[in-house]
């Protein structure tokens, strides 16, 4: 019955429009208008993403759901810029996991919002359909119009919603994701001249020197470098997690972080695999760096929030570490690159299993703030014995920010150290402290938290979660034990797309004659 | 010898503007101060006219007329449809402005008629005369203008320095002309541009370029020779703030072109250089000296600098594409500029300049809707999608690195990182600061739509930009 | 077998089940509830081990390797959940869940007053008791998950899921500072083994393109010459790199030195648990898995004698550090740590039938001193220090009779069930040609007297002598009710018989079939069982042995030290200062994991991120960035200073840069 | 016949002299009025000696052009100076730097 909807339209436009309406609502009322219509926004949208999912052809690597199967729709005809959408195994999942989170924050923020909650549930929900946006394009402008107008609502909810930093922390955020992201503007307009349009498709098959190559993969790994983030361009997440609210934060780590990932498998990897493979060490060094110098500094944290802000560029780092091995095990096999789907599957796995993880981890971190206003661990202390029940949830997504097997945060970090290992000892050797650095941080925050004697008596007053709240992170808790357990459909979704990009980044792009010139 | 009538078929809009602005100056002698809003009606009266005029004339084809020097093609009839519509708007913005400060007399309209006039010329001229004759008529109007409201010190500093720096700008353009003249024999631009096709590259002529190039930059404000912007912007009542800032804009870019390409087209390779350099300054100066500014009129002064700056990365390509996407930039620059100072007049009292940064502190809780409006326009200036001015900053890198100047195009999107910074602050003081004033925000009723008109143009045509690029690519021949 | 495969499931559902249920509805099933759920569980899981047992190991039926699910399929490489139950599997399967279902019933007892182990008022302490048995249930259901996978992958799935509940479990009092020290030091350390034992399963995966156990046995040997260069120039044998990260991980979880520092912490846990999972399940899974690895290490000669190695060192010192605590649960806990070493050391002299039939006495027997020593511990009013005890076995008999069988059996007299096992692992390790072998034999010859000393040093402070306890103590003293006292009776029985019954199977005999794989030139049990005949011969025989001596001659200090009311700890420290420093300190292990690895681990990190991210990074590039850009414009802006002649020049100025820009190009 | 190049260079060194005239002076503002005329007067020698040595009339129109031009320009800087002298009662060049930065 959803066949003949034009579905990934209306996965971005419901959102927006709904948002728009929330905003209309917000300026007579409690909130409460705005609030149940977001809710429901949500959940249609989520409803709405649900076809995506059982009408996935999961033998074919190629876009489906397109827009543009009969006649192009041109959205810009004087730029040459199409409306053209269509999502394959890797964008889907993502899809999904936006609509998914978006509802767990219209109800986290429930009662928690009190300044202008429609303000606030419109720049998610405006949100919301412009990150699908990016991951439903397939028109390279329409895809950098989703990711840049992105940043606005983010932008507000940090900065009206957020901290005592918030100004420094949002203005910060921005300018850092607009420093990169104009890097790649200029990067895809030297694409469109070489292709002749703006087709993410076309550019994929555009052969192209080894220079250029280079130039282009520079100017989108800053891009999307700063927004994964990878070290030394990391430095404003720690800010934006901590001065977030806890929707911006969930958002944030759970989605926009993959926003970069997702470039890396959408942009880099295909256009430029030529450079992707010259500057491969480069990204496997920075992913190294991500997952141990991170790991390290993790451990050091005060504040809950900055802690888990690390951890998830620490668990990011295992995505570009899983996407950018290929050409090693190549090297170490002869030229085989087989092995190297299991790392690129595990890159883009882990990007949902850390959508849940770290969005759950955000949010139980948000529940205490709810209650004490502080994020600095030193302030608590025994929440175990007046919170049992929120208690039990933070262990499990600990113990799954810990890569406990069972949980999501295992899956993909295994696989990628599987085929890490396939490479080079080393790489996999790295790569696998995190087990211990990532147990390390995680779980001190929890002793101090959570166990122990009651410090102090605000701890000492604080009540468990409510229906509200246990509603969210039970859902999580689900999601978080069943792609633990059984994450063989998300797999089943990304096969056939993974190999065929694995495939196609084996094929040198260089054209023939860059050879004879070498000569 | 016959008297050969010329034909002044072409020059209709300009002839309607003359007389209406003649018979404005009469009919307001006799107009009490009550009934001064005739004045007004018949200023946008005649501008509608005149929109018509040009409207009716379009056609693709260009005429040239009085001796050859004055044309219309295409691209003047555009331009001159879009002065239009600005200082339409100016008008509307400036209307209560004035009258809660005592200007509200029939010398602002008249001054910005005669000003309108000045730049139909200046952009339908096709001899170096006729370029000056509305240059000059443009200025003198605006240098009365800056001075108008005669009790104010910082107006009347304003106009002197404008006046001065103006004056000297116009001497050295002349100077620059009368090079161009000696080596070519001519005045008029086709015949300068075949002349200079024909012959050998002398000093003199470059020498001509580069004066002639002061006089140009300095009507658009580019680096170095911006210096008067940010104080005349600061110290002009706002209502001729907004005028200065937006329309004259077109046509010195208009002049832009009818000099250096219409006229000395084969000099590419020089103005080329000039152009650069003048563009990088402009980015760098005006994106990072605005970072600094409290006063939010001064800030879009530098903002606008930076502007001007991407608007010549477009003509320095010296391709088609490159002048379309210049054009483009152009107007939407005239549209942004109009919201930016709008946005001051709108907040702006009797008795009370809103133009320092704090005034605008928690506008959202004050005025929801507003400050929404205010954060679509500073994210337009900053060229964030899907908002106007990013299509207008995606044409231009897109002409600059179809030239072949990648580096150029990277230059430019640093330089306006760093002035995302500034429309940042802005959009910061709306949302994220608490009110210093509690009292609730209500404009009257047609600044208010008109503002709102403006800022939602901005996203509007940002979602549809195809069909303004489209007739800034026609006009171009594109 | 498809019968076998049914009941398999159940198995592992039912303890599951009953976790669940005991935890998420422990508030409304209530106490009777939760200990009902879980045990009816455990003992639906016991009982159908016994008769897939009879069916595997009596009835020869064959093998079971069966997929239960996949859990994800990568380039063709399938991730299963499944079940391998041979003899090895089934004999883990039945002392796993006969432990755990005495455990169970245990708990009820020592846990009936829990709520006096929580601050008056925290909702964790209002239903501890139904948590707590969901806990030991969900152990139960990891621990047969690791025991009966057919995989790598889910060999990490169970061995990790025992990790996570040994960490709720010894944080289980939350309130404790030292519990919830010691259950992260524990989890960190366990951590430290996965990371070498996932590498581990990396490394098989490269080479087997699978993580099944019957692939990858099945194609070891093609593997056999197979290297690898980890440091640039040297080629390592593949087998060995496999052995040895393999065997990290069970050196975290079977707690080797150096990775054993987390077992004696682990005691802030209650005792039940020390008994189940730091007894006699959990901690010998690693001995399970090198056992099942068996096909690997046997092409490995180098990782052997590495085990063997480490084996050796952990029987002999961790067995001195027994000598002077005085904490009851602690001696325990370091003879655990000891009898683990010497099952590795069996391990490491391929004799790995032997390690694994001493795995499944010392379960028995040690279970039963655990929970003796918890019986004890209980009648004490949770007291564990020795010194305050002494003479209960007049209050306490069964107590005092299964502790002092306990005792008898882990010293290895003759008959009872440790006897045989440790003495086929001491001849073994003198039959064995591992060049580490005469070190270990050593080592485990001198760790029998050791651990005969510290075992009666323990059994006479506590069971006899005088009473030291307080009044009020002493008057509370009484035997501790049928759910702990019918545990420990139910232990002492197998811990009595079971080697004498099992010796001319397992060790000797071919009990394990398939499952376990020597190759001929290291079958040491192989040539040892010839000189064996029978149990009551092997009993007989071991009276003659130097280790029946060197046993004895253990109990026999001990009886003196205590007749003369000497405590050894006492002794050492006021003769053998130097010895008692070092002993005391437990060789300064913590002391090197806490100042040099923990400290220097946040060291680094704070040096990163205060250098590297605050100074540098944000500092430098992004606020330094930030700052020049400010300071240029507030330069810049000095330019424009209002003075008209200024603006001039300034215009002269870019004239001549014009000009400039021709002249000088 | 005095060559072109004579009256181009005299018009050259007035240029530059109100140039000069212009930020060297600091003192009065109708100083700098004259300067713009002076400036006016040398590109106007320039377009004459053109025109006349071309032997092209249009030069010399817009010359007359010009002058017309510099007395409008003449009559509204004074315009403007009589203003800033009321308000500011100084028409020194120093004291014209409220507006800055």
């Amino acid at each position: 019955m959803f066949a003949d909807l034009p579905l990934l339209s209306l996965l971005i436009w419901v959102p927006v429009i709904g948002g728009l309406l929330v905003l209309l609502t917000g300026s007579r009322s409690s909130g409460l208008e705005a609030r149940v219509l977001s809710l429901l926004v949500a959940l249609l949208t989520f409803v709405l993403s649900i076809p995506l999912y059982t009408g996935f052809d999961t033998a074919s690597h190629a876009m489906q759901f397109i827009n543009f199967a009969d006649a192009p729709v041109v959205w810009i005809e004087a730029f040459n810029i199409n409306y053209h959408l269509g999502v394959d195994g890797i964008s889907m999942p993502l899809i999904l996991l936006t609509t998914f989170t978006t509802v767990l924050v219209v109800i986290a923020g429930w009662e928690v919002i009190k300044y202008k909650p429609a303000q606030y549930m419109a720049a998610f929900l405006i949100m919301e359909g412009l990150m699908i946006g990016v991951f439903a394009s397939l028109d390279a402008m329409l895809f950098y119009v989703f990711w840049e107008a992105m940043l606005i609502p983010m932008f507000i909810v940090i900065g009206v919603w957020g901290g005592d930093n918030r100004v420094y922390a949002t203005i910060k955020f921005f300018l850092y994701t607009f420093l990169g992201s104009v890097f790649m503007l200029v990067a895809l307009i030297y694409l469109y001249f070489q292709s002749g349009s703006f087709s993410i498709l076309d550019m994929h098959m555009q052969p192209l020197g080894l220079t250029a190559q280079i130039w282009i993969f520079l100017a989108f790994l800053i891009a999307f470098a700063v927004k994964v983030p990878m070290w030394p361009v990391h430095t404003w997440l720690p800010d934006a997690h901590v001065q977030a609210p806890t929707g911006g934060s969930v958002i944030l780590a759970a989605i926009m972080l993959k926003l970069g990932a997702y470039g890396f498998l959408r942009f880099s990897l295909p256009i430029v695999p030529d450079a992707s493979h010259t500057l491969d060490w480069l990204m496997i060094g920075l992913s190294l760096i991500a997952v141990a110098y991170i790991g390290f500094v993790a451990l050091v944290q005060q504040d809950m929030k900055k802690l888990i802000a690390y951890s998830s560029i620490s668990h990011m780092g295992f995505v570009t570490l899983g996407f950018f091995i290929a050409w090693t095990i190549a090297e170490a096999n002869n030229g085989s690159m087989v092995g190297a789907a299991m790392g690129m599957e595990g890159g883009a796995v882990q990007m949902i299993s850390h959508g849940f993880v770290s969005g759950a981890m955000f949010l139980c971190v948000g529940v205490m703030y709810d209650r004490m206003h502080s994020r600095q661990i030193a302030d608590y202390g025994g929440v175990v014995h007046v919170m049992p029940k929120f208690t039990g949830f933070m262990v499990l997504f600990a113990m799954a920010n810990a890569g406990l097997p069972g949980t999501a945060g295992f899956v993909g970090e295994f696989m990628v150290i599987l085929s890490a290992f396939k490479a080079n000892f080393w790489i996999a050797f790295v790569a696998a402290t995190t087990l211990i650095l990532g147990a390390g941080y995680t779980l001190w925050m929890v002793k101090r938290v959570l166990f122990g004697e009651i410090t102090n008596d605000s701890v000492a007053a604080l009540e468990d979660i409510n229906k509200r709240e246990f509603l969210v992170l039970a859902t999580l808790a689900v999601m978080v034990l069943f792609f633990g357990l059984y994450p063989a459909p998300l797999l089943e979704v990304m096969d056939a797309t993974v190999r065929h990009l694995i495939e196609h980044i084996a094929v040198s792009k260089l054209p023939a004659s860059a050879f004879a010139g070498a000569m | 010898m016959t008297f050969d009538m010329p034909n002044f078929v072409p020059a209709m809009p300009e002839i309607f503007v003359l007389g209406m602005v003649c018979l404005i100056l009469i009919l307001d002698l006799f107009l009490s101060d009550r009934s001064r809003v005739v004045t007004y009606l018949l200023s946008q009266a005649t501008l509608v006219g005149a929109f018509l005029l040009s409207f009716g004339l379009y056609s693709g084809e260009q005429v040239l007329t009085f001796s050859d020097s004055f044309i219309l093609d295409p691209m003047a009839s555009v331009l001159k449809m879009v002065v239009y519509a600005a200082v339409f708007m100016v008008l509307l913005y400036s209307r209560d402005y004035l009258r809660q400060r005592g200007m509200f007399r029939g010398e602002y309209f008249v001054l910005a008629l005669c000003g309108v006039l000045g730049m139909m010329v200046m952009i339908s001229a096709h001899s170096m005369l006729t370029l000056y004759m509305g240059l000059e008529l443009l200025s003198l109007s605006m240098y009365a203008m800056v001075a108008l409201q005669r009790d104010s010190a910082v107006a009347a500093e304003a106009a002197m320095k404008y006046f001065i720096l103006g004056a000297m700008a116009s001497a050295m353009l002349l100077y620059g002309m009368s090079m161009i003249y000696g080596v070519t024999g001519t005045l008029d631009l086709s015949e300068v541009s075949n002349s200079v096709a024909g012959q050998e590259r002398q000093l003199i002529l470059i020498f001509g370029l580069v004066f002639l190039m002061v006089g140009v930059a300095f009507k658009l404000g580019a680096v170095p020779f911006h210096m008067w912007v940010p104080d005349v912007y600061h110290g002009s009542p706002t209502a001729v703030t907004i005028y200065i800032s937006t329309a004259p804009k077109l046509a010195a870019f208009a002049m832009l072109m009818r000099l250096l390409v219409d006229g000395l087209g084969s000099l590419h390779a020089q103005w080329h250089d000039i152009l650069v350099l003048l563009s990088v300054l402009s980015l760098a100066i005006g994106n990072i000296v605005a970072i600094a500014q409290t006063n939010i009129k001064r800030m879009l002064a530098y903002s606008g600098i930076s502007h001007i700056g991407f608007l010549l990365l477009g003509v320095l390509t010296g391709a088609q594409e490159g002048y379309a996407a210049a054009m483009f930039y152009a107007i939407v620059y005239v549209i942004m500029g109009l919201g930016g100072f709008g946005m001051v007049i709108l907040m702006s009292r009797a008795g009370f300049e809103a133009d320092q940064l704090d005034d605008y502190k928690g506008l959202n809780q004050r005025s929801p809707w507003f400050a929404l409006m205010m954060m679509f326009l500073m994210f337009s200036m900053a060229g964030v999608p899907p908002f106007l001015g990013f299509w207008a900053k995606l044409s231009v890198l897109q002409a600059v690195v179809d030239a072949n100047m990648v580096w150029l195009a990277a230059v430019a999107v640093i330089f306006s990182v760093i002035g995302a910074f500034y429309y940042l602050r802005i959009v910061k003081l709306l949302y994220f600061d608490k009110p210093v004033i509690d009292e609730p925000f209500k404009p009257s009723f047609d600044l208010a739509a008109i503002f709102s008109a403006n800022a939602l143009a901005v996203i509007l045509i940002g979602l549809a930009p195809s069909s303004l690029m489209t007739i800034c690519k026609q006009t171009l021949g594109l | 077998m498809e019968q076998i495969y049914n009941y398999s499931l159940i198995i592992v559902l039912a303890p599951l089940i009953g976790a669940i249920i005991a935890g998420l509805f422990g508030g409304s099933i209530g106490r009777k509830g939760a200990h009902s759920v879980t045990i009816v569980g455990v003992a639906i899981a016991f009982i159908l081990s016994a008769i897939v047992f009879k069916g595997v190991v009596i009835d020869k039926v064959g093998t079971l390797n069966q997929t239960v699910y996949t859990w994800l399929v990568s380039e063709g490489i399938r991730f299963e959940v499944g079940f391998l139950i041979d003899e090895l599997t089934a004999m883990m399967m039945v002392v796993v869940t006969f432990v755990s279902l005495m455990v169970h019933l245990y708990t009820i007892g020592y846990m009936s007053h829990d709520e006096e182990n929580w601050p008056a008022g925290s909702k964790a302490g209002s239903n501890s008791y139904q948590r707590f048995f969901s806990y030991i249930s969900l152990f139960t259901f990891s621990m047969l998950m690791l025991v009966m996978a057919n995989n790598f992958m889910q060999l990490f799935f169970g061995w990790e899921a025992v990790g996570l509940v040994s960490y709720l479990l010894i944080g289980f009092w939350s309130v404790r500072e030292s519990a919830v020290y010691a259950n992260l030091k524990a989890f960190l350390v366990n951590r430290v083994g996965d990371f070498g034992f996932l590498l581990g399963i990396a490394a098989v995966l490269m080479t087997f393109n699978s993580l099944d156990y019957a692939d990858v046995f099945g194609a070891a040997t093609l593997h056999k010459d197979a290297t690898i260069s980890i440091f640039p120039g040297s080629e390592w044998s593949l087998m060995t790199v496999i052995g040895i990260l393999l065997f990290i991980g069970a050196m975290g979880k079977s707690a080797q030195v150096p990775l054993h520092v987390w077992l004696p912490d682990s005691m802030e846990g209650p005792t039940p648990i020390s008994a189940l999972i730091h007894a006699a399940t959990m901690v010998t899974a690693g001995i399970f898995m090198v056992a099942r690895m068996s096909p690997l290490y046997e092409l490995s000669e180098t990782a052997l004698s590495f085990i063997l190695v480490i084996g050796a060192i952990t029987a002999l010192f961790m067995g001195f550090l027994g000598l002077i605590q005085h904490d009851i649960k602690r001696v325990v806990a370091y003879s655990t740590l000891s009898q683990l070493g010497y099952m590795t050391v069996a391990l490491g002299a391929s004799a790995y039938a032997a390690g694994v039939f001493h795995l499944m006495t010392h379960a028995f027997f040690k279970a039963l001193l655990f929970l003796g020593a918890g019986s004890v511990i209980i009648a004490m009013h949770h007291k564990q220090d020795m010194r305050e005890m002494g003479g209960l076995r007049k209050y306490m008999p069964i107590t005092w009779i299964t502790s002092l069988i306990g005792s008898l059996a882990l010293i290895g007299t003759p008959f009872f069930a440790g006897f045989y096992s440790k003495d086929s692992i001491i001849m073994a390790v003198g039959a064995s040609s591992n060049p580490a072998a005469g070190f270990a034999y050593a080592a485990v010859v001198a760790g029998v007297f050791i651990t005969a000393l510290y075992s009666f040093r323990m059994y006479f402070m506590v069971f006899h002598g005088e009473e030291r306890m307080d009044h009020h103590t002493k008057e509370h003293l009484h035997e501790t009710p049928w759910v702990v006292t019918v545990p420990l009776v139910l232990l002492a029985i197998p811990s009595v018989v079971i080697g004498a019954i099992y010796v001319m199977d397992m060790p000797f005999g071919d009990f394990f079939g398939s499952a376990i794989y020597v190759a001929a030139e290291h079958d040491v049990l192989a040539e040892v069982g010839k000189g064996v005949h029978g149990w009551f011969g092997m009993a007989l025989h071991g009276f003659m042995t130097l280790p029946f001596w060197l046993a004895a001659g253990g109990v026999f200090t001990a009886w003196m030290l205590h007749r003369k009311g000497l405590d050894i700890a006492v002794v050492m420290q006021q003769r053998l200062g130097f010895i008692y420093k070092i002993l005391d300190n437990k060789y300064w292990a913590d002391e090197v994991y806490a100042n040099i690895f923990a400290a220097g681990g946040r060291g680094i990190g704070s040096g990163l991120w205060k250098v590297g991210d605050v100074a540098l990074i944000d500092g430098v590039m992004v606020n330094g960035s930030a700052r020049v850009v400010g300071m240029l414009s507030g330069l810049i802006r000095q330019v424009q200073n209002g003075l008209l002649y200024r603006y001039a020049f300034a215009m002269v100025f870019g004239l001549l840069l014009l000009f400039g820009l021709f002249l000088f190009r | 016949m005095i060559p072109l190049s004579y009256y181009l260079t005299v018009g050259a060194i007035l240029f530059g002299i109100s140039m000069a005239g212009i930020f060297i002076n600091r003192k009065n503002i109708i100083i700098l009025l004259m300067c713009i005329e002076l400036m006016l007067l040398a590109v106007n020698i320039n377009f004459i000696a053109f025109s006349h040595y071309m032997g092209d009339i249009a030069g010399q129109v817009f010359v007359f052009f010009i002058l017309t031009v510099a007395a409008a320009e003449a009559a509204i800087g004074l315009a403007i100076l009589v203003v800033l002298f009321r308000n500011k009662r100084t028409i020194n060049v120093d004291d014209l730097d409220t507006l800055k930065g």
